[in-house]
C-alpha cells in the first residue's frame, strides 16, 4: 500500500462509516451504534496519522482514477497533501473522534427508526472537511465545501423542538450558500480564462496572461465563499447565530475546525493559483487581508466581551481568533503560516473543550446564561476548573499551544506590522477575559449578581431547551473526560517541539507555489525559503503572560469594578458608558438576526473586496 | 437596519458588483470559442475508455470523485431531512382523508405510472451511451412514483412506497459508489480507477466501471428523492401540531 | 456538420432562450407570493432546459427539467401548504407578525 | 452576442440576491436562492459552448465531430444536484421555523441578536 493511497481513503472511510451507521442503526442497540461510530472515527484518525507520518516534509499526491498527468496534463482530480493540509485533516478527524465519544450518551431521542443518523451525519461532515483539506482541484474543493455546508446546516438545526436552532440554521444555510455560488461563478470565470480546474494547473495557466479585471474579479468571487465560511467581517454575521444554537457537540466541530478551514482554503487558493508573477501581487493582498483580519479580530473581541449567552460568547471569540489567523496567514511568510498552524491546532482543542464544558452546564441547569447561572456551578468543580483553564489558554497562558502559536505569529509580523502584536494581545485578552469573567461568576459565584436589564439588543441564553432529557442523572463520564483530554492536546501542541518543527517545515512547503506545482506533476523539489524558527522566545512568553494578566484584570474589573468606590471611578464609568453608547451599541444593533441585513452585508463585503483589490 | 437602509446598502454594493463583473466579462474569451484544452483531453480520454457519452465519462470516470462528493451531499441531505422533519415530541399524526379522484385522472395516472417508471429505468441504463444517467433517471423514477398520489390517494402511495427499504437503498447506493472506488486500490491502481473490462464501444456494457457506478447512483438518487418527498408529504399531509384543529387531508 | 447559416439561426435561438431565462428569473425573484414563485420557478426551469438543449447540453437539460420544473417547485408548494395550514406560534415567542398567511 | 450570456448570468445572480434582501418570507428567500444559483448553470454552460459544436455523444456520429465542452456539463450536473438538495434542506428548516415561531417573516424573527 502506497502512502498516497491513504489520501482518498481519508474521505472514503467516513463515507462508508456513515452508510454502515445508517443501515446498521436500524436494528443495532444504541451502545452498538455508538461503538461502531467510534471505531470508524478511530479508523480515520489512524489513516490520517499514518499519512502524516508517511508524507514527511514533502507532499503526498494521488491522481484519482489513475489519470496520471501525461506531458503535464491530466483529465482527473488530484489530491495533494502537505503536512499543513494533512495536519488539518488529522485535527478534524481527532476532533470528530472526540465529539463522537463526547456524545455517546448525549441525545436521548434520535429520530425514530433512524438511530445512527446523528453519528452518520458527523462522519459525513468529517468526509467533507477532509476532502476539502486534501483536494488539489478547485471544483472538487467546491463540492466538498458544499458537502460540509449541507451537513452543517442539518446538524445546526438538529434540535427542532427549540425555536432558535432552526432559525440560526436557516440563516447559516442561506448566507453560506450565496457565498458558495459566488465562488462557483469565480470558478466558472477561471475555467473560461484557463480551461483548467486543478489548482496548480490554473496557477500555471494564469502565468501566460497579464493580470486584468477578469483575474481580480475571479479572485474576489472565489474568495467570497471561503471568507464567508471563515466568518471574516462583514461576512461573519451568520456565525454567532449558528454557533450559539447548534447542539454542543456540533459547536465543537464548527468552531474548532470548520471556520478555520475557510482561512485554510483562502490561503491555499491564493498560494497555488494567484500568487504567481502575473497574479495578485503580494503587497496588495497582504495589506487588504491583514486589514480584514484585524477588523474581524477587533469586532469579534468587542462583541465577545458583551455577551452573556455562553455559546454566543464562545462563537464571537471564534470570530476574534479567526481574524488573528487571517492576519497571520496574510503576512505571506513561512513563519506567519507556521504560527497560525500551531495557533489553529491549539485553539481547536481549547475551544472544543470550552464548548464541551458549556454542554455540561446546559445538561445540569438547562441554561447557558452567564447572569442566570450566577453561583450555580459551584457543584461542578471539575467543569469549573476546566472552563477557567480554557479561558486562560484562550488568553494565551504559556505553555499552552495557543501561546506558542500567538508568539510565533507576532514575531513573524514584527518586521512589517509591529503594531500587530498589540492587536493579538488585546484580542486574546478580551476573549479570554470574557470566558474568565463567566467562569468566576458561574463556578465561583464571584461578585454581585449582575443586573438583569439591558436596553440594547441581546440574546440571553436562558430558557434553552435542554439537550438531554433527564437532569437528575449523573453527568456522563465522557462529557468531562473529553474536554480534559482536549485541553491536554492543546497543551501538547505548546510543549512538543517536534510538532512545531514539522509544522514549520510544512509551512515552508505551503508558501511555495513552485514546490506545490512540481509535487503535483510528480517530481518533488525542495522549497527555496529557509525553515522559520518556531521555538519559545522570551519576548513571546512575555507578551503571552501580558495578555493572560490583562485578561484576568479585565475579568476582575468586570466583576468587582461596579462595586468599587474610588475617587475617579465615576468619571471612568461615565466614559465607559459613553463608549458603549457610541461604539458598542451600534455594533450590537448591526447583529440584528435579520436575513436580509446579512445578505446585504455579504454583497457589501464582495463590493469592498472588489474595490480594494482593483485599487 | 431599516428596510430602506438595507435596500440602499444593497443597491450601492450591487452597482459595484455589476460594474466589476461586466468589466471581467470583457476579458473572457468570446462566446462560442473553439479553444477548450480540458475538453479536448476529456473527449480523447472518453473515447479511449470506450464511453460514448463523454459527459458520463467525465462524471463517473475522469472526475468520479466530484460525483462521489455530490452523491454524498444528496445522501447527507436525505439524512438531514429525516432529522429536520422528524415528528417532534409534541406532534401527532392525523389520518388523511381518502380523496375522491376523477376516473379520467385515475386512468391517466395508471397509464402514465408504468410508462414513467420504464422511462426512468431506461434513462439510468443508457447513461454511458446517450443523454441521461443515474441522476436524471433516478429523479424521473422518484417523481413518477408520485403519480400514484395524483391518480389514487395518499394511502395507496404509502403502500407502494416501502420507506424503510428505500432509506437503506439510498445508503447502500451511496456506499456502493464509495466501495467500488476501492476496487481500483485492490487491483493495484488508484482509488476510483476504472479497472473493469471496457467492452465494445457503443454497447450497453461498454465503459467498464461507468455503467456500474451509474446504476449505483440511479438507485441512490431514486430512493433518496422518494424518501425526501415522503418526509415533505408527511409534514404537509399527516403531521398535526397540538393546537391544530383543521382537518387537512389528502387527495 | 451544420452550415454557417444554420449556426446563425441557432445563435438567434440562443439569444431568445437567454432572454426568456433572464425574464423568468427576474420575475421569480421579484414575486412576493411563494406559490406564484413556485410556478415561475417551474417556468424558469423549463426555459433553462430549452437554453441548455440549444447549448448542446441535453444531459443538463434533462436534469434541470426533472429538478427545476418538478422537484423544487413541488417541495416549495408542499412547504407552503404546511405553513399555511399550521396555526399560530407554539412556544409563545415571536407572537407578532405573520408574513406567511397574508 | 459575444458576452451577452455571461452578462445574463451576472444579472440573474443579482436578481436572486435582491430577492433575498427584500424578502418578507423565508420560503420565498429559499426560492430566490434557487434563482441565484441558476446563474451558475448559465455561466458554466455559456463558457463551454463551442460554435458549431454538437452535444458530446458519439453514438451515431463520427469520432471527429466537433463537440461542445463536456467538462462544464459535468460540473453543471453536479451543481444542479447540489442546488436541489440544499434547497430541500433549507425548505425543511423553513417549515420548522414556521412551526416554532409562528411566522416565516424575517422582520418578525428576532430571536437572535446583539
Amino acid at each position: 500500500m502506497r502512502t498516497a493511497d491513504l489520501l482518498p481513503l481519508a474521505v472514503a472511510v467516513p463515507l462508508l462509516g456513515a452508510v454502515a451507521l445508517v443501515i446498521g442503526g436500524r436494528w443495532l442497540p444504541r451502545v452498538a451504534t455508538d461503538a461502531l461510530a467510534t471505531v470508524w472515527a478511530a479508523m480515520d484518525v489512524a489513516d490520517l496519522a499514518w499519512l502524516w507520518a508517511g508524507t514527511g516534509d514533502g507532499h503526498s499526491v494521488s491522481w484519482l482514477g489513475g489519470w496520471y498527468p501525461r506531458r503535464g496534463e491530466s483529465v482527473g482530480i488530484v489530491l495533494a497533501g502537505d503536512r499543513i493540509g494533512i495536519g488539518l485533516a488529522l485535527l478534524t478527524a481527532t476532533l470528530v473522534l472526540a465529539v463522537i465519544v463526547y456524545s455517546w450518551r448525549y441525545f436521548e431521542e434520535p429520530p425514530a427508526q433512524h438511530a445512527g443518523t446523528f453519528p452518520a451525519l458527523i462522519l459525513l461532515f468529517e468526509a467533507g472537511m477532509c476532502g476539502f483539506a486534501l483536494t488539489g482541484d478547485l471544483f472538487d474543493a467546491f463540492v466538498f465545501f458544499e458537502l460540509m455546508g449541507a451537513v452543517a446546516y442539518a446538524l445546526t438545526g438538529y434540535r427542532i423542538e427549540d425555536p432558535r436552532p432552526v432559525q440560526g440554521a436557516l440563516i447559516f444555510g442561506i448566507v453560506n450558500s450565496i457565498g458558495a455560488y459566488c465562488s462557483l461563478l469565480g470558478i466558472g470565470l477561471l475555467y473560461a480564462r484557463t480551461g483548467e480546474l486543478g489548482l496548480a494547473q490554473i496557477g500555471s495557466a494564469l502565468q501566460t496572461h497579464r493580470a486584468d479585471a477578469l483575474e481580480v474579479v475571479a479572485f474576489v468571487f472565489v474568495m467570497t465563499g471561503l471568507l464567508v465560511k471563515a466568518a471574516v467581517v462583514p461576512f461573519h454575521f451568520w456565525l454567532p447565530d449558528a454557533h450559539s444554537v447548534a447542539p454542543t457537540p456540533v459547536c465543537m466541530l464548527l468552531s474548532g475546525v470548520m471556520v478555520e478551514l475557510g482561512v485554510y482554503g483562502a490561503a491555499r487558493v491564493y498560494w497555488t493559483v494567484f500568487s504567481g508573477p502575473h497574479g495578485i501581487p503580494h503587497p496588495h493582498l497582504r495589506t487588504a487581508f491583514v486589514a480584514a483580519g484585524v477588523l474581524t479580530a477587533l469586532v469579534g473581541a468587542v462583541m465577545c466581551w458583551q455577551q452573556r449567552h455562553l455559546k454566543r460568547m464562545l462563537a464571537f471569540s471564534t470570530v476574534g481568533h479567526v481574524g488573528l489567523f487571517l492576519a497571520g496567514m496574510a503576512l505571506l511568510t513561512p513563519a506567519g503560516t507556521a504560527g497560525v498552524a500551531l495557533y489553529v491546532a491549539a485553539h481547536a482543542g481549547v475551544k472544543a473543550a470550552l464548548f464541551g464544558t458549556t454542554g455540561v452546564l446546559l445538561d445540569r441547569h438547562g441554561s447557558v446564561d452567564e447572569h442566570g447561572l450566577h453561583g450555580r456551578g459551584r457543584d461542578l468543580p471539575l467543569a469549573g476548573a476546566m472552563f477557567t483553564l480554557g479561558g486562560l489558554a484562550l488568553a494565551g497562558l504559556p505553555p499552552f499551544g495557543t501561546a506558542l502559536g500567538k508568539a510565533v505569529t507576532e514575531h513573524a509580523a514584527e518586521g512589517r506590522f509591529p503594531w500587530l502584536s498589540a492587536v493579538f494581545v488585546v484580542v486574546s485578552a478580551a476573549t479570554g477575559g470574557a470566558v474568565l469573567r463567566a467562569a468566576a461568576r458561574i463556578f465561583g459565584g464571584a461578585g454581585p449578581r449582575p443586573q438583569e436589564h439591558y436596553a440594547g439588543p441581546e440574546t440571553t441564553g436562558s430558557g434553552e431547551e435542554p439537550e438531554i432529557r433527564d437532569p437528575q442523572r449523573r453527568i456522563p463520564a465522557p462529557m468531562l473526560a473529553v474536554p480534559a483530554i482536549l485541553l491536554c492536546t492543546s497543551l501538547a501542541v505548546g510543549v512538543l517541539p517536534a510538532l512545531a518543527g514539522s509544522l514549520a517545515r510544512a509551512a515552508r512547503q505551503f508558501t511555495d507555489r513552485t514546490a506545490y506545482a512540481a509535487a503535483v506533476q510528480g517530481h518533488a523539489i525542495a522549497p527555496a525559503a529557509a525553515v522559520p524558527d518556531v521555538g519559545w522566545s522570551t519576548e513571546g512568553v512575555a507578551l503571552a503572560l501580558a495578555s493572560t494578566v490583562l485578561a484576568a484584570l479585565l475579568a476582575a474589573a468586570a466583576i468587582w469594578g461596579p462595586a468599587l468606590a474610588w475617587r475617579g471611578m465615576g468619571t471612568a464609568r461615565a466614559a465607559l458608558r459613553a463608549a458603549g453608547r457610541s461604539v458598542v451599541l451600534p455594533l450590537r444593533r448591526l447583529h440584528s438576526g435579520h436575513l436580509g441585513d446579512y445578505v446585504s452585508w455579504l454583497v457589501v463585503g464582495v463590493a469592498l473586496l472588489l474595490l480594494v483589490m482593483a485599487a | 437596519m431599516s428596510r430602506t437602509a438595507r435596500i440602499r446598502l444593497f443597491w450601492a454594493a450591487a452597482v459595484v458588483f455589476a460594474v466589476a463583473y461586466a468589466a471581467a466579462c470583457t476579458g473572457l474569451p468570446r462566446f462560442g470559442t473553439l479553444a477548450h484544452p480540458y475538453a479536448t483531453r476529456a473527449v480523447a480520454a472518453a473515447l479511449h475508455q470506450r464511453t460514448a457519452n463523454v459527459v458520463s465519462s467525465v462524471n463517473f470516470d475522469q472526475r468520479a470523485f466530484d460525483t462521489l462528493g455530490e452523491e454524498s451531499i444528496l445522501f447527507a441531505a436525505v439524512l438531514g431531512t429525516i432529522v429536520l422533519l422528524r415528528h417532534a415530541r409534541d406532534e401527532r399524526t392525523g389520518r388523511p382523508r381518502p380523496g375522491r379522484v376523477l376516473p379520467s385522472t385515475r386512468l391517466l395516472g395508471m397509464v402514465l405510472l408504468p410508462v414513467t417508471l420504464l422511462t426512468g429505468v431506461y434513462i439510468v441504463a443508457h447513461g454511458q451511451l446517450s443523454p441521461g444517467g443515474g441522476f436524471q433517471g433516478g429523479v424521473i423514477l422518484a417523481t413518477g412514483l408520485h403519480l400514484a398520489y395524483v391518480a389514487a390517494d395518499y394511502r395507496v402511495l404509502k403502500r407502494i412506497r416501502p420507506l424503510a427499504f428505500l432509506d437503506a437503498a439510498d445508503a447502500a447506493g451511496a456506499g456502493a459508489f464509495a466501495a467500488l472506488g476501492l476496487a481500483g486500490l485492490v487491483a493495484g491502481g488508484a482509488y476510483l480507477q476504472n479497472v473493469l473490462p471496457l467492452g465494445t464501444f457503443g454497447q450497453l456494457s461498454s465503459g467498464g466501471l461507468v455503467p456500474v457506478v451509474n446504476a449505483a447512483v440511479g438507485v441512490e438518487v431514486g430512493a433518496g428523492v422518494i424518501v425526501l418527498l415522503a418526509f415533505f408529504l408527511d409534514q404537509a399531509v399527516e403531521v398535526r401540531s397540538p393546537e391544530e384543529h383543521g382537518t387537512g387531508g389528502g387527495g | 456538420m451544420n452550415g454557417a447559416a444554420n449556426g446563425a439561426v441557432d445563435e438567434y435561438l440562443i439569444v431568445v432562450a437567454l432572454l426568456l431565462v433572464t425574464v423568468s428569473a427576474t420575475a421569480a425573484a421579484l414575486t412576493r407570493d411563494p406559490v406564484r414563485q413556485a410556478v415561475l420557478l417551474a417556468m424558469l426551469g423549463l426555459s433553462l432546459a430549452v437554453l441548455f438543449t440549444l447549448l448542446q447540453a441535453p444531459d443538463v437539460a434533462l436534469s434541470q427539467l426533472a429538478v427545476g420544473t418538478a422537484v423544487t417547485p413541488l417541495l416549495i408548494l408542499l412547504t407552503v401548504r404546511k405553513v399555511r395550514r399550521a396555526p399560530g406560534p407554539r412556544n409563545g415567542r415571536d407572537r407578532r407578525g405573520d408574513g406567511a398567511r397574508r | 452576442m459575444t458576452i451577452l450570456p455571461f452578462l445574463a448570468a451576472g444579472w440573474i445572480f443579482l436578481a436572486g440576491v435582491h430577492g433575498m434582501v427584500t424578502s418578507r418570507n423565508a420560503i420565498h428567500a429559499v426560492g430566490c436562492l434557487a434563482v441565484a444559483q441558476s446563474s451558475t448553470y448559465v455561466l458554466l454552460l455559456a463558457v463551454g459552448f463551442r460554435r458549431g459544436g454538437t452535444a458530446p455523444y458519439f453514438s451515431d456520429t463520427s469520432l471527429r465531430t466537433r463537440v461542445v465542452d463536456p467538462v462544464v456539463q459535468a460540473l453543471a450536473l453536479t451543481d444542479v444536484v447540489v442546488g436541489a438538495t440544499v434547497t430541500a434542506l433549507l425548505l425543511g428548516l423553513a417549515m420548522q421555523v414556521r412551526k416554532r415561531h409562528g411566522t416565516v417573516d424575517p422582520d418578525a424573527l428576532t430571536g437572535l441578536k446583539g
